[in-house]
C-alpha cells in the first residue's frame, strides 16, 4: 500500500468511507427524483438552496480551508449574475456558454481584488472581503448601462444548448442546476482532496513553515481565492437561470453573511455540508417563515442559536457523532467500517479511525 | 487572533439525507384549493426598512375586504399574506410562493418598485395580474400590471409648476441614489426646468445622496444654503425622512422654505419628525383631510379600527381591493387570473378616497395631485390639503 | 573557505525598540556555526531575516553571491536555505510523512504532482523520518506528537528541503537527554556541504557541534572564535557567561 | 476664506459625528476587543436603547437622564445574558461566536420591532437642546454639539478605565491568559462577565444618546453593527484611541468626504476602510509593495553602476 502519497491514504480512509459514499448517493438520486416528490413550490425553494449551496462552496473553500473568511463572495458572485444577464440580453442564451464566461468573469475578478485581500487574515481579511463586496454592489448601483442601477435587471429565460429550448418548466430548471452544481461541486471537492488539499491545509495551519519550506504561499491563496470566484460566478449564473433577476440588493452583506454561516452551521470543510447549511436557511427563512409572515428572521435566529448549541461541530459533525454512537454500542456494520490505514496495510497501526477528532490546538493564534 | 482554523471534520451526507427526508415529509404535493373561493397573494414588507410601510399597506387592503365581508362580487375571498422582505430576491421567492403553493389569482401590494421589477416576470410567466399599490418602476411588459398608486415621475412633475411660480429664485434639489428616488428627482427636475425654473445646486444638477447608509444629511444641506437657493425640494422616504427632516431645521437651510415629494411627511414618518415637519409643502395624490363621501368612510372606518388617520400607503392599497372587488364583480363565469386581468382592462371611473380616477395607458391611475401643508389638526400634525395642482397621468 | 553567506550592517528595529543593531556575519560553506547569547540579544531576529520570515530595516544579506535582502522567503528556501523553527513548526493536521513531503516539495526532481512522482518523494521522505528518528510514525498527524518529536519533524522538514544553509533555532530546547543525542547525530551526519547557522543555549550542543562561534550581545556581533577562544573571551564572560556559572559549560 | 468658510461646518460635522460613532461603538469595542467576545447583537442592543429614548424621554432633562438609566441597565442585562450565552462555545472560535451572536440578533430584532412596533419614532429632547445654536455664521444643532462633549468624557473615562486602572488590566489579561487570572486570585470567568455587562450598558446607554440624530427604526440595529465593526476593526481592536481615531476618521469621511468628493459619495466609507486596513495591516499588501520596489531601487543602482 506504499503506492499513494500518505494524504490520499488518510483522505480516502477518512472520508472515502463505503457508508458514506452510500449515502451520498442515496441523497444524489433522492435529489434527481425530488420533483416527483415535492410541490412546484418547494422544488424552486431546493433550486435556490441549490444555487445558494454553491456560493457558499465558493465560501467554505477560502474559510475552510484556505484560512480566509470572507464575506465578500457575493462580489465575484454578482459579477457571474450581471455578466450572464449582460449574456443573455445579448441573445447569448445557452448556459453552456454562460457558465464558462460567468465562471471567467468570476475567476478575473477574483484575481484582481485578491491580490489585496489574500494578504490579510482573520478579522482583518473578513472585514476587507466586506468592503470588496459593498464597493462591489455599490458599483452595481451607479453603473446601470451594465446593471439596471438599484431597480436590478431581468432578464428572459435561458437555454441549456445553443438553440435548445427555453428553460422554462421548474423541473427542467431545478434538473439544470442540480446538476451544474454536483458537477462544480464534485470537480471541488475532487481538488480538495487532491493533492492541492494538502497545500491548502498547510498554508491555512502554519504559512511559515509553508514559506520556508520553498511554497509560494501568496501564490496558492490567490489562486484559490481565483477559484473560489470562478465556483461563485457560476452560482451567480444559476441565479440567473431560475431567478432571472438581479439587483444590488441580491448581492448585498446580507447575503455574505448568510453563506457564510451557512458554512458554519453545515461544517467549514464540508462540501456537502455548505450544500446542507445553505437547504437548511432557505429552507428555515422561506418555508418555516411563511407559517408567520414577516418573522422569517426570527425563524433564521432561532436556527442559528439551535446550530451553535446542538451542532458543535456543524451538520457535518452529526454523522460523525451518530458514527462514534453507533461504535460505542457496537452497531457497526463490518461491511461499513471505514477502511483505517492499519486495515489497508500501511503504518503501524496507530493512525486512529475515521472520525478521530483533529486537536484544537489547531486553532492557531 | 483566530476566526476560522478551527478543525472541524468532514462532511457525511447522512445529515442533509435526515434534513432532506424531513422536508420531503413537509412539503408533499398540496392540494388545490377551493373553486367558489378566489384566493388573493397581500405581497407586503413586514419585515425589515419597510415594514411600517407594509403594515399600512396591509391594514389598507385588509380594510376593504372586511369592509365587504370577504366577498367580491359573491365570491368568497381569502387573503393569503407574505412577506416582501428587504431584497428583491426574498420577494420574488415570496411572490413564487404566492403563485405556485397557494395558487393565487391575483397578487396584491409590494411597496418597493425594486420589488415589482423583480416579481413581474414570473408573474407574466404564470399569467397572475399585479395590483400593486407602491413603487412602479419602468417596465417592459406591463400586459398584467395595474397600479393604484403613482408614477414615480408624476409627483414632483405635478408640483414643479407650482414651485417655478411661487418661489423667487433657485431651488437646491436633493434626493436619495436609487432608481425610485432618481425617479422622483427627475420628474421634478425635468418640468421645473421646462418651465423656466434654475436649479440652484451647484452644476445645475440635483444632489444625489448615497443609499442606503446616508443618515447625515448635514454637508448636503450646508452645500445647498451655500448655494443661495430660495427653496428646496426633495423626496425621501422612511427613517431618512426622519433623519432629513430633523437635520434640515437645525441646519444653516433652516429658514429655507421646504417643498416635497409627499412621502417626507407621510405615515408614521410624520409623527417621528414632530415639530421640525410643521409648515412643510408636499405634494401627494391623498390627503386624509379630502373631503369627499368616500374618504370620510374610509378615514372614519380606518381610525375606528387602528385609532389613527390612514395614509396614502393604506389609501392605494384599499383601492387596490377596489379595484378587484369591481373586477371580480364584472366576471362572467369562472374567476380566473386570465378572467380578472381582462375585467380590470374594462373598468371605468373607479371611486376612490383620493377622488375618482381611472387606469391610463400605462395601467396606472390617471389622477389628481394635491399641495399639502403640514399643521396642527387638533392635537396632532397632520398633512392639510392647501389647493389641487394638477391631474397627471395617460 | 569561501563565504556562503554574507550579513552586512544589518538592522532591524520595532519602532523605537532596535532588536538588531547594524550586525555583520559570515557564515562558511560547509560551517558548523554557532550563535550564542543571552536572551533578548537578536539571535532569533537574525534568523528571521536571513530565512526571510521577517523583513530588515536597513542592511544587506547576501547569499552565495546574491543579494537576497528582499527576497521573499519562498525564494530564499528555493535558493538553499531551510530553516526550523524556534516553537517546532509543523502543519498539525497533515500526517508525519505529508509534512516532511510539503518540505520536500519544491525541492525534488520529481513531480509532486505525479503519483509515481509522490511516491519517489515519499521514499526519500521516509529516509529522512529515519535519519531523525520518526520511523514508524508517518502516518501520525503531526498535531498529535510530544514536543520532541515535533522538534525533530520540523527538522526532517528543513532537510527534506536539501539546504546549502540550514538555519536551527534552539534545536535542542524542551528535548530529553536522549533526544539530544540523536539530535547532535543527526546533525554530525550532515553531509559537508551544508553550512549550519545554530542559535542555540544548550552550550554543550554548541561545544559538541560548533567549529565557530559568534556572540552576539544587545544585537550586535560582539566576537567571532573556535569555542575554545570564546571560552576564554573575558568580554564574553562578562557580556553572556558572567550570568551564569561558568563551571556549567565546561 | 470662502473654501474654509464652505467647509467649516462639514469639518466640524464630521469631528461631532465621529463622536457619535465612537460612542455608538464603544460596547463593541469593549466586548470584541478587550472581552473577544464578537458581539453581532451590538447593534441591536444600541437599537433597544434606542427605543427607550423614543419611549421614556419627554423632553425633560429628569426622564433623559431616567431613559439613560433604563437604557444602560437594559444593556447591562443583555450583556450579562450574552456572557452567559457566549459561556459553552467560548472555546469555539469567532465563526461560532458569529453564529451565535447573529441568531440573538435576528431573535432580538425581532422581539424589539415586536414589541416597540416598526415606525420610526419621535424622540424628544430637553428644549435647551433641541435647536441649533450660531457657529461663525453656520447653524449647527445643539445636541450634537453637546454630544461631542459627552463622547470625549466617555473616551477619558473609558481610556482611564482600560489602560490605566487595574481593572482594565485584568480586562486585558484575561483575555491573553486566563489562567494566570485565575493564579491572581480573579474569577476570569467574573471579569468576562463583568465587561461583557459594561460593554452592554454602553451600547445601550449610547442608544439612548444617540437616538435624537439617528432616529430609531427596524434598521437601527444593522446599521450601527455595521459602522461599530468598521471603527473597532480599523481602530485596532480593544484600543480606545484606535477606535477614537477610526469613529473620527469615519465621521469625516462621511461629511468631509462627501462634500469634496460628491461624485465618490457612494464608494468612500468602504473604500476608505479598506484603504486603512491595507495601510495598517502589518501583514499588508504595502510592506512588500516597498520590499519589491527596493528591490527594483537597488537592481536600477546595480544597472547605473555598471553602466557607469
Amino acid at each position: 500500500m506504499n503506492t499513494r502519497l500518505s494524504a490520499v491514504i488518510a483522505m480516502s480512509s477518512r472520508y472515502g468511507t463505503v457508508a458514506r459514499r452510500a449515502a451520498l448517493a442515496v441523497v444524489v438520486v433522492w435529489l434527481l427524483v425530488l420533483p416527483q416528490l415535492v410541490d412546484t413550490y418547494t422544488l424552486v425553494l431546493a433550486t435556490q438552496a441549490l444555487v445558494f449551496g454553491l456560493l457558499a462552496v465558493g465560501v467554505g473553500v477560502l474559510t475552510g480551508h484556505a484560512g480566509l473568511a470572507t464575506m465578500g463572495q457575493v462580489a465575484p458572485y454578482a459579477v457571474g449574475a450581471y455578466t450572464t444577464a449582460w449574456l443573455t440580453r445579448h441573445d447569448i442564451t445557452a448556459g453552456l456558454l454562460q457558465l464558462p464566461a460567468a465562471a471567467l468573469a468570476g475567476a478575473l475578478f477574483a484575481a484582481v481584488t485578491g491580490i489585496v485581500v489574500i494578504r490579510a487574515r482573520g478579522v482583518v481579511a473578513l472585514m476587507l472581503t466586506l468592503a470588496v463586496g459593498e464597493l462591489t454592489a455599490t458599483a452595481a448601483v451607479q453603473w446601470k448601462e451594465f446593471t439596471g442601477g438599484s431597480d436590478g435587471v431581468s432578464t428572459p429565460p435561458a437555454r441549456i444548448f445553443p438553440g435548445g429550448a427555453e428553460l422554462f418548466d421548474d423541473q427542467d430548471i431545478y434538473l439544470y442546476v442540480l446538476v451544474v452544481a454536483l458537477v462544480v461541486a464534485g470537480i471541488t471537492a475532487l481538488v480538495l482532496r487532491s493533492p492541492a488539499g494538502l497545500l491548502l491545509a498547510g498554508v491555512r495551519d502554519n504559512e511559515d513553515r509553508m514559506r520556508a519550506a520553498g511554497h509560494p504561499v501568496d501564490r496558492y491563496l490567490l489562486l484559490t481565492y481565483t477559484g473560489a470566484g470562478a465556483i461563485s460566478g457560476i452560482s451567480g449564473a444559476l441565479l440567473m437561470t431560475y431567478a432571472r433577476y438581479v439587483s444590488p440588493q441580491d448581492v448585498g452583506f446580507d447575503i455574505s453573511a448568510l453563506a457564510l454561516l451557512a458554512v458554519v452551521i453545515g461544517g467549514v470543510r464540508s462540501t456537502a455540508g455548505a450544500f446542507a447549511g445553505a437547504g437548511l436557511i432557505v429552507f428555515t427563512r422561506d418555508k418555516l417563515g411563511n407559517w408567520w409572515p414577516g418573522h422569517a428572521p426570527l425563524f433564521l435566529g432561532i436556527l442559528f442559536l439551535i446550530a451553535v448549541y446542538l451542532l458543535p461541530n456543524g451538520a457535518a459533525g452529526v454523522a460523525q457523532q451518530l458514527r462514534s454512537l453507533a461504535d460505542r454500542m457496537g452497531l457497526r456494520v463490518p461491511g461499513l467500517v471505514p477502511r483505517t490505514p492499519a486495515a489497508a496495510g500501511a503504518g503501524d497501526g496507530t493512525v486512529p479511525a475515521s472520525g478521530a477528532p483533529v486537536p484544537e490546538e489547531a486553532d492557531a493564534r | 487572533m483566530s476566526l476560522i482554523r478551527r478543525t472541524r471534520r468532514r462532511a457525511a451526507a447522512s445529515i442533509v439525507l435526515a434534513a432532506a427526508l424531513v422536508a420531503t415529509a413537509a412539503c408533499s404535493k398540496d392540494s388545490g384549493s377551493n373553486n367558489d373561493t378566489v384566493k388573493l397573494g397581500l405581497l407586503v414588507p413586514l419585515s425589515g426598512v419597510y415594514k411600517s410601510i407594509g403594515e399600512d399597506m396591509k391594514r389598507g387592503f385588509e380594510l376593504y375586504v372586511e369592509q365587504h365581508n370577504n366577498k367580491f362580487g359573491g365570491h368568497k375571498i381569502e387573503v393569503v399574506v407574505a412577506d416582501e422582505g428587504e431584497a428583491p430576491g426574498v420577494s420574488l421567492s415570496a411572490a413564487t410562493k404566492l403563485v405556485k403553493q397557494d395558487k393565487v389569482a391575483a397578487v396584491v401590494g409590494v411597496s418597493s418598485g425594486a420589488a415589482v421589477a423583480a416579481i413581474t416576470p414570473m408573474l407574466a410567466d404564470n399569467r397572475v395580474p399585479l395590483i400593486g399599490s407602491g413603487g412602479r418602476p419602468n417596465l417592459q411588459n406591463i400586459d398584467r400590471v395595474w397600479n393604484t398608486s403613482w408614477m414615480s415621475d408624476e409627483t414632483g412633475a405635478a408640483i414643479a409648476k407650482y414651485v417655478k411660480d411661487t418661489v423667487n429664485g433657485p431651488v437646491g434639489i436633493i434626493g436619495p441614489d436609487y432608481q425610485g428616488g432618481q425617479d422622483q428627482i427627475r420628474g421634478f427636475t425635468d418640468t421645473f426646468v421646462k418651465a423656466g425654473g434654475q436649479v440652484a445646486n451647484s452644476g445645475g444638477k440635483p444632489t444625489f445622496t448615497p443609499w442606503p447608509g446616508t443618515t447625515n444629511f448635514l454637508p448636503y444641506l450646508s452645500q445647498i444654503a451655500q448655494s443661495g437657493a430660495k427653496a428646496v425640494y426633495t423626496f425621501y422616504a422612511g427613517s431618512a425622512a426622519v433623519d432629513f427632516v430633523k437635520q434640515y431645521k437645525q441646519s444653516d437651510a433652516k429658514d429655507i422654505p421646504l417643498y416635497a415629494a409627499g412621502f417626507l411627511t407621510e405615515g408614521a414618518t410624520l409623527a417621528a419628525e414632530g415639530d421640525a415637519a410643521r409648515d412643510i409643502y408636499s405634494v401627494l395624490n391623498y390627503a386624509p383631510g379630502l373631503d369627499n363621501p368616500a374618504n370620510r368612510n374610509f378615514v372614519s372606518a380606518y381610525n375606528a379600527k387602528h385609532k389613527t388617520q390612514p395614509n396614502l400607503y393604506a389609501m392605494c392599497s384599499f383601492d387596490a381591493g377596489s379595484v378587484l372587488d369591481r373586477a371580480i364583480t364584472a366576471i362572467d363565469g369562472k374567476v380566473t387570473s386570465e378572467a380578472i386581468n381582462n375585467a380590470i382592462r374594462g373598468l371605468g371611473q373607479i371611486d376612490s378616497p383620493r377622488g375618482a380616477w381611472q387606469f391610463g395607458a400605462n395601467h396606472s391611475p390617471v389622477q389628481k395631485w394635491y399641495l399639502r401643508q403640514v399643521r396642527p389638526d387638533g392635537q396632532v400634525l397632520s398633512n392639510v390639503v392647501v389647493q389641487e395642482l394638477a391631474t397627471l397621468g395617460s | 573557505m569561501t563565504d556562503l553567506l554574507t550579513v552586512t550592517e544589518l538592522t532591524r528595529s520595532y519602532g523605537s525598540f532596535v532588536a538588531l543593531d547594524r550586525a555583520d556575519l559570515t557564515v562558511a560553506e560547509g560551517a558548523r556555526h554557532a550563535l550564542i547569547g543571552p536572551n533578548g540579544a537578536g539571535k532569533t531576529t537574525l534568523l528571521n531575516l536571513i530565512a526571510g520570515t521577517d523583513l530588515a530595516t536597513s542592511g544587506r544579506i547576501a547569499f552565495a553571491g546574491r543579494d537576497i535582502t528582499w527576497q521573499r522567503p519562498h525564494r530564499r528556501s528555493r535558493g538553499g536555505i531551510a530553516r526550523t523553527f524556534q516553537h517546532p513548526s509543523v502543519v498539525p493536521v497533515a500526517t508525519v510523512l505529508d509534512n516532511v513531503l510539503l518540505g520536500a516539495w519544491h525541492h525534488h526532481t520529481a513531480a509532486p504532482w505525479r503519483r509515481a512522482g509522490r511516491r519517489r518523494i515519499a521514499d526519500d521522505c521516509r529516509a529522512i523520518l529515519e535519519t531523525v528518528g520518526l520511523t514508524g510514525l508517518e502516518h501520525r498527524q503531526a498535531g498529535e506528537l510530544s514536543h520532541g518529536r515535533r522538534r525533530m519533524l520540523d527538522l526532517a522538514v528543513a532537510l527534506a528541503g536539501r539546504p546549502r544553509l540550514l538555519l536551527l533555532d534552539e534545536p535542542a530546547a524542551g528535548l530529553t537527554d536522549a533526544d539530544v543525542t540523536v539530535l547532535l547525530a543527526v546533525l554530525r551526519d550532515l553531509s559537508d556541504d551544508v553550512a549550519v547557522l545554530l542559535v542555540e543555549h544548550n552550550l554543550d550542543v554548541v561545544a559538541a557541534f560548533a567549529r565557530t562561534v559568534t556572540v552576539l550581545h544587545h544585537g550586535r556581533p560582539l566576537v567571532t572564535g573556535t569555542p575554545a577562544e570564546i571560552q576564554a573571551d573575558p568580554a564574553v564572560r562578562e557580556a553572556y557567561l558572567g550570568r551564569r556559572k561558568v563551571a556549567e559549560t565546561a | 476664506m470662502d473654501w474654509l468658510d464652505a467647509h467649516l461646518i462639514p469639518a466640524l460635522d464630521g469631528v461631532a459625528y465621529g463622536m457619535l460613532l465612537f460612542v455608538v461603538a464603544a460596547g463593541l469595542t469593549l466586548a470584541f476587543g478587550s472581552g473577544g467576545v464578537l458581539n453581532l447583537a451590538h447593534g441591536t442592543v444600541y437599537a433597544m436603547g434606542a427605543y427607550i429614548a423614543a419611549d421614556i424621554g419627554d423632553g425633560s432633562w429628569g426622564m433623559l437622564v431616567l431613559a439613560l438609566a433604563v437604557g444602560a441597565a437594559a444593556g447591562a442585562t443583555s450583556g450579562g445574558v450574552l456572557a452567559v450565552a457566549v459561556a459553552p462555545v467560548a472555546r469555539r472560535g469567532h465563526l461560532d461566536q458569529a453564529l451565535l451572536t447573529f441568531g440573538i440578533a435576528l431573535v432580538g430584532g425581532d422581539m424589539l420591532v415586536s414589541y416597540f412596533g416598526a415606525d420610526q419614532r419621535q424622540v424628544a429632547v430637553p428644549k435647551a437642546l433641541e435647536d441649533s445654536v450660531t457657529i461663525a455664521g453656520h447653524q449647527y444643532p445643539t445636541y450634537r454639539l453637546a454630544f461631542i462633549g459627552v463622547a470625549a468624557l466617555l473616551a477619558g473615562l473609558g481610556y482611564w478605565l482600560l489602560v490605566r486602572s487595574t481593572a482594565g488590566a485584568a480586562v486585558r489579561a484575561t483575555t491573553d491568559d486566563p489562567e494566570m487570572v485565575a493564579a491572581l486570585g480573579l474569577s476570569p470567568r467574573v471579569v468576562h462577565t463583568a465587561t461583557l455587562v459594561v460593554a452592554g450598558a454602553l451600547a445601550g446607554g449610547a442608544g439612548v444618546l444617540g437616538a435624537p440624530i439617528i432616529t430609531p427604526s427596524p434598521e437601527t440595529a444593522d446599521t450601527v453593527m455595521l459602522w461599530s465593526l468598521i471603527i473597532v476593526v480599523v481602530g485596532r481592536l480593544g484600543s480606545v484611541l484606535g477606535a477614537l481615531f477610526a469613529a473620527i476618521a469615519v465621521g469625516e469621511v462621511q461629511t468631509l468626504g462627501v462634500v469634496l468628493a460628491p461624485d465618490l459619495a457612494p464608494y468612500l466609507l468602504f473604500g476608505a476602510m479598506g484603504i486603512a486596513l491595507l495601510v495598517r495591516s502589518g501583514s499588508g499588501i504595502l510592506p512588500e509593495f516597498a520590499a519589491r520596489a527596493r528591490v527594483l531601487a537597488t537592481r536600477a543602482r546595480a544597472l547605473k553602476g555598471g553602466g557607469a
